[in-house]
């Protein structure tokens, strides 16, 4: 069995169209949107809500879950960068996981061919 | 056909305009806090309605506008016992219908300021009491032939009569009950944001709606331009007031607040209530403002300085602005208006009346929460307060998706 | 000026009122359904309207009012060509207008019943067939001269022409199109909670607003104190009836409900339809009790033993209290009812009457329902199902935030 | 009693009807925008009725109804000083009254087309201007005795006064303001889909209920039978359209769309404002019909030839279907139009005065628009943009659930 | 300290009554649900929204997220498969990774005993 | 590179705020947060509406993710366990897991210098 890896992409609510196209051109097909809040360097404010004090600190982001095999890590995060650069803080980040393995249910295929 | 019919059909569609006001409120209320005690807040508003006209039909209406007593209270037609044919000018359906269904608009802007700590049993007996002897019987006084009346104090629509007494029990009830836990952190307020501001939007204008019902209705008379004349103020009073508290605000925290927005509406809405008929276009528009920045600066000194914790703001809308406009009456009355050549004979009045209404409220209202504090307790537990009322107390939460 | 305009003025201010009902309607099928049917609920709220109205419009109204034929139908009057210039007292369009805005209503109450699960087109059907020859030929029997007025029945505002009957269409719908997948597993009920309570309020709220026209209004005449007097009864049973239900809820399963408290105001609202204007203030306190504890009863009994699925509780709250309403006023009539010395002829009449027309709607519903089923198909398939009618039949989502 | 008390009752309901079409504006607009800018919406709508209303009192009104000035402006009533006791044959109050709750709406449809990427003080400027020179200019000519009016152009309700202008107003406001990001992509058209379509149905309804107060109240006679005509026209104009529009994009598209359905009935409704008094019924249905079908291709149209970005479908609804129902008017008219033997004098007159006000609504709204694009700028930055208004400019969102 | 294993399942929101009742039964009791968006095999369709096409390639999923230690992995397959599968394009997927540790904050256990 | 390490919180969403405070005083600047509905040893009871059974299982709960480096995995445990303690059921849980790699795209960084 080959190496899988689970690739989450977390970056601008916006962005997701785009990179969602650019990923399938190089071939990813499976992914998992999730919709968080995030925060890192882009901090949120103090806003004024009533007079009172409101941290928003957690900003909309999504994150995008695919795990990948054929498709080589390198190239999804080489993707990802080009969409998703724009040199401003809240480009977002990407972090890659190890994958022990995959099952498909209605085919019941496990591993690489379950993806 | 005479004047009779059409001001009794006048005051019916008024009241029916003035119902949807309930729907105002629970969404106001509903939309300014959190998802969690949605569906609590709705259930207080229907039992605040249910009840109010309920119990209002048996015995409020009857201590405020029954057979006057030494100027305290009504005596008689419990149960509309011997109902007489006319009353005010119209049909004593008509009449009734309109009062009953203002009735239990007093408890329900209680139920706001009290959101989401409060027992739902505890609010029930607040409600069913404040529907006996609160706003009936200052009701009677002001509007009923009781002492306030003869004295001399004005209140058009309730200015007073429903909206600052609801705000000052409102007062009472948010002091005893407690703030919301987290609302003070290190002893500084925080912001508990509402859950839905569209929905609050709505409220705002569902209530903008039935105002028109609320004021120009409480002429009971068509036929008299003052009725007109108070929808024209209630209209311009909203509006200017609106603008006051989104350009104050914006001026005083950088932004245009959208929570302190649609409250300067209902601000400017409560501020010209009193004196809808009395005051003239340039009142209302000088009320409106008043009112608008006032209630921006009230809701800051109540919550950060008072720290008392008002969810929706119910005490500045409702018992500030109520109390403001009442007392304007007696600088801004076309006729007996210190700023019109009046002299300050009913500004005195309004004043004294508003401080009697005001003291009375809160008194009793304080003895009614501090007794249901001391035995079945007025505040929910610590562990439904974090999980939310609905899951709890209703076994259910307000927006379900899986 | 006469009372003739006065009266049309009247009733066409309280058409409007009934208009807001459909949003009600909408609101409230769409609180208490699941958000992935929303986009559905909706669309069937509007073709309602529209078909109904239009529909009403050409042939309808003509089977309701026109020229009786044998006691079973009107004849003329199609596409309102040849309308008199009054009826009923009012001007003919004032007349067509209120009753136009009706017609809606009673398959409306069908749409709750067998949503989240039927056919788009199936209902567009019903619908269509609905307006042609369900509710109006009914409707003509009881209110267009036809052989159930002439033979004493009586409905004030439509407890049986449009509750019942609606009611009765909804559990033969619900019957033949089946439960909703997963709502019994292992033949035990489950709950499908709704997905926006505060929506489904607001909807009970407008709805409440809108019954201000549909009783009130079904005077045609507003210098009647019955009118008025209508508009207290429908308050009084409303709230009585909330109570009731958020009592029994909190009795029977230990939480007060709020899906059945908010259908509570509507079984009171329901239950008083029929006799709004000839039952008293304790007529209408004990029909609203009775309602609010029955519906409860009667939404276990249907969902748990019958083994019908009604997302909505239409068929308690409409098919049931309009029944029940229409039966009690044989009971409470003033004039003629039992309890008031009326003797049982009334009460007879009404229980004949209610059950010749629960006969007839099931019957007629049945054979188009039937029909549809066994042609087109009534059922979406599983997978829209699963996955929401929204998305594969309408292709979108009701709420979007990615 | 006379009449003229009775009509100015009407007129105060009817306005007070009209007064919840903002509510609805409110909900449509909302509803079909990104949950994002939810705030800043409900912001927008807040404001233009305030300062509609507002400046309509110190301007807008004396120049639509002061005394004429050359058959462009009218010259006095600023303030309403020196106010007579009656207009239009009701109290003057009561004329005020509804023309000051028309005031926003014109503004109110511009605040669709630009929404989710204008400026908020951008659009406050244009919403101050376009009460003060646009509304009521144009509303001047037609129906303030201005040049239009004599020339024999006929609006009834304000098909063009209001909705074409509004239209005409946003189409070039959206053009300027360029369309939203994400919009077009590689050239083509992608679909923004609205957040909640539920709410954006209870704003259709809601406004569907306004408009029995804007068209039947545009009478100022609730004596004459045009009245309950206009209702009736509408009632089936608003019908018709629904199901012409669910037919035609269920063929077009392949399902039943559901903005589309919702926007049929604003169209319906727009199509016979003009026309309501004076169309027969078959005439509402057709004009019904028409507008049903060409706002769906109209709507796809701006969006994907113009490339103009209309979040709400404002332009096609309100700009194209108020023109083509006035222009309607020239054909359907029963007394004057073209297919009635009237011949083409009316349908020229109609023809030639919604070009004059579509022409001087495009241009002044240009000059205004153009003004603030190139001084403060009528756009907000990308960042706010990709975040959401809410955040950035009111510094809260919509919706909130942590 | 045994191998603690993360198991996240991706399937219908439909679905999960059942597979939450199935995996209670063989032993497995917390678990942490998303609402997920996803793609896979399974595509969207182009839509059109007032005409305009509307890609709606996300279908609304929900991952049920457990980690388990005791109860074996392959049972919470085999489950899993058994109650999720219909043969259907949209079955689902499961995804199988490797956990390093667990605290249970409430006892401050570690590891297995924290589960 | 030095170990990066995944660690899940999955707690009440009332003490969000609390631990976000807590978990910057410790240098944890970057987080993701998750809205889920969870069940564990505290489960949820039966409930009824409109008179039938209605299971309430799943409680609304936060997921906080962060992922760290330079701060010690202890530490983060630490904190995160005095802040969410009361000793009541329903404290949560804390999962962490191994991370393979981390790019933050704004910068193109990768590993510890991305976080
Ligand atoms: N250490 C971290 N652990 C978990 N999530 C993180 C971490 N750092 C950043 N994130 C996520 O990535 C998002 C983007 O990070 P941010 O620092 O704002 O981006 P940039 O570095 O491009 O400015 C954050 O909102 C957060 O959701
Ligand atoms: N490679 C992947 N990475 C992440 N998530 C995936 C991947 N493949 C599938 N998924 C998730 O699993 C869900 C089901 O996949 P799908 O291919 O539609 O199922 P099936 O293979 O049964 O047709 C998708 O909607 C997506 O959320
Ligand atoms: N084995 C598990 N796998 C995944 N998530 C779990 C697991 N156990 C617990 N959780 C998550 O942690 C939350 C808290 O667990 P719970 O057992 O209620 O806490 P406590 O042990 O403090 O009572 C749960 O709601 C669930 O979301």
């Amino acid at each position: 069995m080959s190496k899988m890896t689970k690739i989450d992409i977390i970056t601008r609510p916006e962005k997701f169209e785009a990179l969602k196209q650019a990923l399938n051109e190089i071939g990813v097909t499976g992914m998992t949107v999730y919709q968080v809040l995030g925060c890192g360097i882009q901090k949120g404010k103090t806003e004024f809500y009533r007079g009172a004090p409101l941290e928003i600190n957690l900003l909309p982001k999504i994150k995008l879950e695919t795990v990948v095999c054929e498709v080589p890590v390198s190239e999804v995060i080489r993707v990802a960068k080009e969409v998703l650069y724009t040199g401003e803080i809240g480009d977002g980040k990407i972090f890659v996981y190890d994958v022990e393995n995959v099952i498909k249910i209605r085919t019941g295929e496990e591993g690489v061919r379950a993806l | 056909m005479s004047d009779y019919i059409l001001n009794s059909m006048w005051v019916l569609i008024a009241s029916v305009l003035v119902f949807l006001m309930h729907a105002g409120f629970s969404m106001v209320e509903v939309g300014f806090t959190q998802s969690k005690n949605a569906v609590n807040i709705i259930m207080k508003n229907f039992v605040t309605v249910a009840i109010g006209v309920t119990i209002y039909f048996a015995i409020g209406f009857a201590f405020m506008y029954g057979k006057d007593a030494g100027g305290i209270i009504g005596t008689n037609l419990f149960f509309l016992v011997n109902k007489p044919e006319s009353m005010g000018g119209v049909m004593f359906e008509s009449y009734f219908f309109f009062q009953a269904i203002f009735a239990a608009t007093c408890v329900t802007i209680v139920s706001g300021a009290v959101a989401e700590r409060t027992k739902f049993n505890a609010y029930v007996i607040f409600c069913v009491l404040a529907v006996i002897v609160i706003y009936p019987v200052i009701g009677h006084w002001i509007w009923g032939g009781g002492f306030l009346q003869k004295f001399g104090f004005t209140d058009f629509a309730g200015g007073t009569a429903v909206h600052a007494v609801g705000g000052f029990c409102a007062l009472v009830g948010a002091k005893l009950v407690g703030p919301r836990k987290g609302k003070y952190r290190n002893n500084k307020a925080t912001a508990i944001p509402g859950h839905n501001i569209p929905l609050a939007a709505l409220g705002v204008l569902i209530l903008w709606f039935g105002w028109f019902g609320f004021n120009p209705g409480s002429t009971l008379d068509i036929t008299s331009p003052s009725t007109l004349h108070a929808a024209i103020t209630t209209l311009l009073s909203g509006s200017i007031a609106t603008i006051a508290a989104l350009v104050f605000s914006k001026i005083k925290y950088g932004k245009p607040d959208a929570g302190l927005t649609l409250n300067g509406a209902l601000a400017g809405l409560v501020g010209i209530t009193a004196g809808a008929s009395m005051v003239d276009y340039t009142g209302a528009l000088i009320i409106g403002t008043i009112c608008g920045v006032m209630m921006v600066l009230s809701v800051e000194f109540i919550d950060q300085k008072l720290k008392i914790d008002d969810p929706v703001g119910a005490i500045s809308v409702h018992g500030l602005c109520g109390a403001l406009g009442t007392i304007f009456v007696g600088l801004f009355s076309v006729t007996e208006g210190l700023f019109y050549g009046g002299g300050i004979s009913l500004l005195g009045k309004q004043i004294v009346g508003v401080a009697i209404c005001a003291a009375v409220a809160m008194t009793i209202s304080f003895v009614i929460f501090y007794t249901i504090k001391k035995t079945i307790g007025l505040r929910i537990d610590k562990e439904m307060e974090d999980d939310g009322i609905d899951k709890i107390e209703h076994g259910i939460s307000a927006y379900i998706s899986l």
